[in-house]
């Protein structure tokens, strides 16, 4: 199997969250505008009412620890752009995180991530889901 | 239920705060004639993991916090700023000694972000 | 002569300075196929008076880099912060197991600036 054959169309493969407008054009997700709702705490935009804010990514929850080592529940809206990136997280964060991202409206209201286990050497192996 | 506790960081985060600015105080008033201060705000606040949509991260900005949350001794946070930013028109006596009514850009912080 | 001392603050202004993004050392190398490393520079350093032409500074960062420098504790200073920047495009498996090849728009500092 070469390269060609694995990549669809036109050398890539296009995105699967593009959105089609009624006139037909194709709009990359980065560029559509807010349509999925969250609920957020912890951080919330300005003006956000009934803890709920608006994006064109993911909803998302997360368990941090911070250097006492107290955890914090936290959730809000994540833009398309960086979600890669951002719902991946990083396994080698210093401090112990998870963060669980989706996609359909207030889907994060019930998310209960929890805190990865410590690793031996102090630096623990996050968990991303 | 959610939130637990949302612990001290929320209200560090980065967000628009006032920022009075008083051209009298600047010293100012000798050749602006209106107005003589204005409300400008400015950005301030901790732009940490996970960067939330209504800061507008840039994928360097997401980047960027992930290697700071991995090794903050290497590399510095993303920086809160101004995002978003609105002109004001100023009346103002200028060399010549002309009144002139001019629209100065970018005066005003509408929203702020992680950069 | 001018500049007799060019004073250490100039090696502290706000400039492009190296970040190396490996993504193998972030844990990404189970999705990601290439490039597994890049060179994504980012911004750090002092926004001082006066705000150099360089820098691109907005009318908002000109107004707060005064007022910082009238008080220092009231005002913070303006932010050094990517003003200019490039994508890549990533080789990467997505959740369908699909090899997509991507262009991640604003992974790569072209110029910095106070904001």
């Amino acid at each position: 199997q070469n390269l060609d054959s694995m990549l669809h169309g036109t050398g890539m493969k296009s995105d699967p969250n593009q959105n089609k407008q009624e006139d037909g054009v194709t709009l990359a997700p980065e560029d559509t505008l807010p349509f999925l709702k969250c609920y957020c705490s912890g951080h919330c935009p300005e003006g956000a009412i009934n803890n709920t804010c608006e994006t064109n990514g993911h909803c998302f929850a997360i368990i941090e620890e911070d250097e006492n080592g107290e955890s914090t529940l936290a959730s809000g809206c994540m833009k398309y752009e960086g979600s890669d990136f951002q719902c991946k997280d990083s396994r080698k964060a210093q401090l112990r995180r998870t963060i669980e991202c989706c996609q359909t409206d207030f889907c994060n209201r019930d998310l209960q991530p929890t805190l990865p286990p410590p690793s031996p050497d102090g630096l623990f192996d996050g968990g991303i889901r | 239920r959610h939130g637990k506790r949302h612990g001290k960081k929320a209200r560090l985060r980065c967000s628009k705060k006032a920022l009075h600015v008083n051209f009298k105080e600047l010293g100012w008033d000798d050749w602006i004639i209106a107005p003589l201060e204005y409300e400008a705000y400015h950005c301030e606040g901790v732009c940490d993991f996970p960067l939330r949509s209504h800061l507008e991260p840039t994928n360097h900005a997401i980047i960027q916090t992930l290697m700071n949350s991995m090794d903050p001794g290497s590399t510095p946070p993303s920086c809160c700023v101004p995002t978003k930013l609105t002109p004001i028109s100023i009346l103002y006596t200028d060399a010549g000694n002309n009144v002139v009514y001019k629209q100065y850009e970018d005066m005003v912080v509408e929203s702020c972000g992680c950069r």
